[in-house]
């Protein structure tokens, strides 16, 4: 277990936190930690920044994340890591999708790599890192287009080489049924889902014998095509399948 | 070159080299990786009755000498096991791993898993985590005693019993729990782990099971002192991370081995390095078959 | 800088350091070499009655995790242990472990100590590789609730009952040990090892006991259990090499931590390093002395 | 445990053999190891070449150097090590003074730093690896000096820059008392005790809590002066003190 101690938290917005932290990481882009809270739980977390010094971004949602948000500077921040394997180094025109916290994983490749962002949240409220030339899409309309990231990106996939995707598993679903699979652009996908071990032996992530945590978190999208599970059901903390409302079979 | 073909009580296995329970098994689609990637068998995560969350993370905590874990059985309950198993293709390859608290729990899990066409069941009467499970059951003579012969006299599965380390009296435990086809040895140690600068303990349940290469001295000392007393089948299981851990086991009487923290270490190409490794040595030192080595350092 | 004096029961040590029964402390010229280099005490092999050589070689065999040893007890006997240690100059700093295969052995050993000045006793009621004494005696409740009473009432020894963890219940031990002063926690693991060439057992005995940083997870286990339990001095033992180790020890409740196949890591510098190593944590902490993290993990 | 295939057994004399064997050995001059007899014990062997392929020399003695005597080319041999530190580099004059089977430890010096070599046996038919210049003493005078080697030697101490000793205890334990200590010749000792572990935690080896394997084998006589235990009385297998013959206190 790695510990470090807080440099810096960041309130974002309504709910979400940067916290940067005094630690030399060697991280590729796209890599998380499983972040500890002594006497509570660990949780994955993607690393929003990989240089020094490295800095992760998120919303509170429960106990743990809601711990986190109240560390200040100085305070001790426990985790072990980076996992997982990175997004492949892209060439010519470049587009990032991320849906919710999804931004803080692609956020890693801002700095090497310069796309065109596109941003999905439910509220203009929600959203939260942007930057000048974001391409914004919320639910309600507050801000930017309305409607899903998926619909607003859709109709420009054939302008970009590369595009990196990160969100919940309904957003990446929704783009695999919308896109026209004969497209030459290459995409890749950041997945997650509930990961207790982060390391590739308690099964808890797997999609179709696929490790999340391991093999991933980033997949091609003819990877997470192979998945037939992918979109369909995830696993419980108790290893239980329980179906993505809208696919219920 | 060297067979390493392998029998465990009636099972014929085409190699020994056999995922252990509770590692990247939880899922079928991982299972059907583990025997792609060359595992000889797989054991199921264990499955209980009810559904179970399990403890809440953090459910591992990597040491310097091998793996602490509280994952608490978490397992979808064996309703949704045999919904998700029912028509899995590689029964006849996968030993279904139960646990329970008492009897009658025991019976009922074989007894569903032989409806749905699994022939092998691993007991786990070890797991040194959970409260009236486990190896709290495992330690107690009549009941290990009664579990085995009642899941032998009304069903036909074989039955492999894994036993507890953590008594001090393993004999009389492999003797309670002779009827079952083979034994599994070992379980992981009782353990714990400390962080100092936050003086926490490391897992969410404080208490969890040691396992990986720091076990395998105390793993061999049981499969040794199993094999000398009583002769059966057993299978191996306990820090084995490369070839050579696989022969120190064969040669102390194990007929097949299991694997589950090198999973950590090697990922799924442990299968393939530790079975040709065992294949090498067969040849290199001049054996025909793995069963020529099965036992050899144990004087019977 | 943070006071990293220590008590067990009513013995007071300068640092909490000890050397642990067995390693480097036959010769009454290496336990002064050990005191010399900073150790805060040591603890002498274990001493018999009669004049014992041990096993016959290899009685040591190093593994990737740890130590296998089955050195057998070799001692020269109560006798010629009197005669080298009548005079010896540190006997405050000592404490002197016996082993024996019943009550009467360990209390006529008990008194010659005693006798030539000795004030402390280490029982060792846990060698897990010699018959008929050790942890054979060690596992019998009855016997080991007599062996300490009867030291207790007969000598005014302080006396450290050394606990095997190869048991199923090992507060019952520390229960029926209750009348001891302390509790030494852990004794090596039952293990053993083989060398696949030759297909020979690496120690001559066969089976040896296992330790080294491979037992540390076991070790910190057993000292938690009981002190959560009982409350009671504890002195861990148990794969301590580097004072992140003898931390977590004292985070669990031990009042003074052993040493003995750190040794082999480490030599006798392993002392200061370890002591250095405590300072610098508390002070870094702001912990003013050791006592203030004794047990600290512990809910009681 | 490493173990290694015999090269070539040689019988040296009636009861002295050398054996090397395949081993990329990466060893010092004066070093040991712990030569193992599967199924047997294991007990210490000096290195007497420490070059490719290297080897020991033995005396059969018990039953462990009766089994080592058999082996043949192509046999397995097992051994741990190599251990203990080693003899100093030498400068100027040189004197190599051994006594029985002491002659193997120096041996590994010879090939590097020439000298003379004075060598002691019980007879003539003791003798072994006997090269041209040797300077021989025997107890019976059956060849050389008649008389011990420490005899044949002492008065030349001042000759030499560097004397380096291997032999049984009563043997070095004369020299330490026939030399006149105000001597500059620098003079090391390589010592031989009962060893069970060869690598200094179970104290079978200790002289005044010195560990002949692992302080040593190899000291000054300045260190060995200091050890009041020396020559004085040695421990048995139990640990008992056992005093040698002519020291009985
Ligand atoms: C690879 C990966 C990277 C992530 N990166 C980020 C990030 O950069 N920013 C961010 O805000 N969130 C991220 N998440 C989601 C984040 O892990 C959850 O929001 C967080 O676990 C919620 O914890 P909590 O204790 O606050 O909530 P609670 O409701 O108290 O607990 C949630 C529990 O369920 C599990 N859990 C819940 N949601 C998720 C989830 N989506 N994925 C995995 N486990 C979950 C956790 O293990 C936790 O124990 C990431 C998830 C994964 C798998
Ligand atoms: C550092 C060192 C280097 C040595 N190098 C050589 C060498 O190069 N050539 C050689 O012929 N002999 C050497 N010896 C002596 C050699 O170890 C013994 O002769 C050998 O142990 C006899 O074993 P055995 O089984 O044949 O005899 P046994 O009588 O069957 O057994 C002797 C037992 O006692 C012990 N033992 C007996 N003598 C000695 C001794 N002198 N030192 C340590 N242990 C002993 C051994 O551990 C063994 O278990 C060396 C000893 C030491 C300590
Ligand atoms: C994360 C993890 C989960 C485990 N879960 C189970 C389980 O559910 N049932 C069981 O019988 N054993 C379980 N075990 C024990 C293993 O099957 C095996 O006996 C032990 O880990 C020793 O083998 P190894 O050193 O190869 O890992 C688990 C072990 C680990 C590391
Ligand atoms: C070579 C060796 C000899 C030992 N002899 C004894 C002994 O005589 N009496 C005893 O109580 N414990 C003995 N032990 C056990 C140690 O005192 C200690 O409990 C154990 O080694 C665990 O601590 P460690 O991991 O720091 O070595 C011995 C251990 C070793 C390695
Ligand atoms: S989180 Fe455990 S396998 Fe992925
Ligand atoms: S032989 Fe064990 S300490 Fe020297």
């Amino acid at each position: 277990m790695n510990h470090a101690r807080v440099i810096d938290i960041v309130k974002e917005n309504k709910d979400v936190f940067t916290l940067s932290f005094d630690f030399s990481i060697v991280a590729k882009p796209g890599q998380f930690l499983m972040v500890w809270v002594p006497g509570g739980k660990e949780i994955p977390m993607s690393l929003s920044h990989i240089t020094s010094p490295p800095s992760i971004t998120f919303r509170v949602f429960g106990e743990t994340t809601k711990f986190l948000s109240g560390l200040r500077k100085g305070d001790r921040m426990y985790f072990r890591g980076p996992y997982g394997n990175s997004y492949p180094e892209p060439s010519g025109r470049i587009a990032y999708i991320a849906g919710g916290t999804g931004l803080a994983s692609v956020y890693s490749m801002l700095s090497k790599y310069i796309g065109d962002v596109f941003v999905g949240a439910r509220t203009k409220d929600d959203l939260f890192l942007l930057k000048k030339g974001f391409k914004i899409a919320t639910d309600d309309g507050s801000a930017g287009f309305k409607g899903t990231v998926i619909d607003l990106f859709v109709p420009h996939v054939d302008d970009y080489d590369y595009v990196f995707v990160c969100g919940p598993e309904p957003m990446a679903k929704s783009l695999l049924d919308k896109i026209d699979r004969k497209t030459k652009t290459k995409i890749y996908f950041s997945l997650e889902r509930l990961m207790k071990c982060g390391v590739g032996i308690c099964d808890s992530c797997s999609v179709n014998g696929i490790r999340i945590c391991k093999d991933g978190t980033i997949f091609s999208i003819e990877e997470v095509l192979k998945m037939n599970e992918f979109g369909v059901f995830k696993r419980s903390e108790s290893g239980k399948i329980e179906f993505f409302a809208k696919n219920k079979r | 070159m060297a067979s390493i073909t392998t029998s465990v009580g009636s099972f014929s296995l085409e190699n020994p080299v056999i995922l252990a329970s509770g590692i990247l098994d939880e899922t079928s689609g991982s299972i059907l990786r583990s025997l792609r990637s060359g595992a000889g068998a797989v054991v199921t995560k264990s499955i209980g009755i009810s559904e179970r969350k399990g403890y809440s993370t953090p459910v591992i905590s990597e040491v310097g000498t091998g793996l602490l874990n509280a994952v608490g059985l978490s397992n979808p309950g064996i309703d949704n096991f045999v919904e998700e198993y029912k028509s899995f293709p590689e029964k006849k390859k996968t030993i279904v791993s139960i646990f329970g608290g008492n009897v009658e729990e025991f019976v009922t899990l074989a007894g569903r898993i032989e409806e749905i066409g699994f022939d092998k069941v691993e007991l786990n009467l070890s797991c040194p985590h959970v409260k009236g499970v486990g190896s709290e059951v495992g330690q107690d003579l009549d009941m290990v005693e009664e579990i085995v012969s009642e899941i032998k006299n009304r069903t036909k599965l074989q039955v492999w019993a894994k036993l507890t380390p953590n008594v001090t009296d393993l004999i009389a435990l492999a003797k309670a729990s002779e009827k079952a086809d083979a034994y599994t040895l070992i379980n992981t140690l009782r353990a714990t782990g400390v962080e100092i600068y936050s003086r926490k303990f490391v897992l969410s349940n404080t208490i969890g099971g040691y396992s990986g290469p720091g076990i395998k001295p105390v793993a061999l000392r049981a499969v040794y002192d199993v094999y000398k007393e009583t002769g059966k089948s057993i299978v191996g299981v306990g820090g084995i991370t490369t070839w050579q851990d696989a022969i120190e086991f064969f040669l102390l009487g194990a007929r097949a081995i299991q694997i589950g923290t090198a999973l950590l270490y090697e990922d799924y190409s442990v299968y393939s390095k530790v079975n040709q490794g065992i294949k090498k040595y067969l040849d290199d030192e001049g054996f025909s078959k793995l069963e020529d080595i099965i036992g050899a350092m144990v004087a019977r």
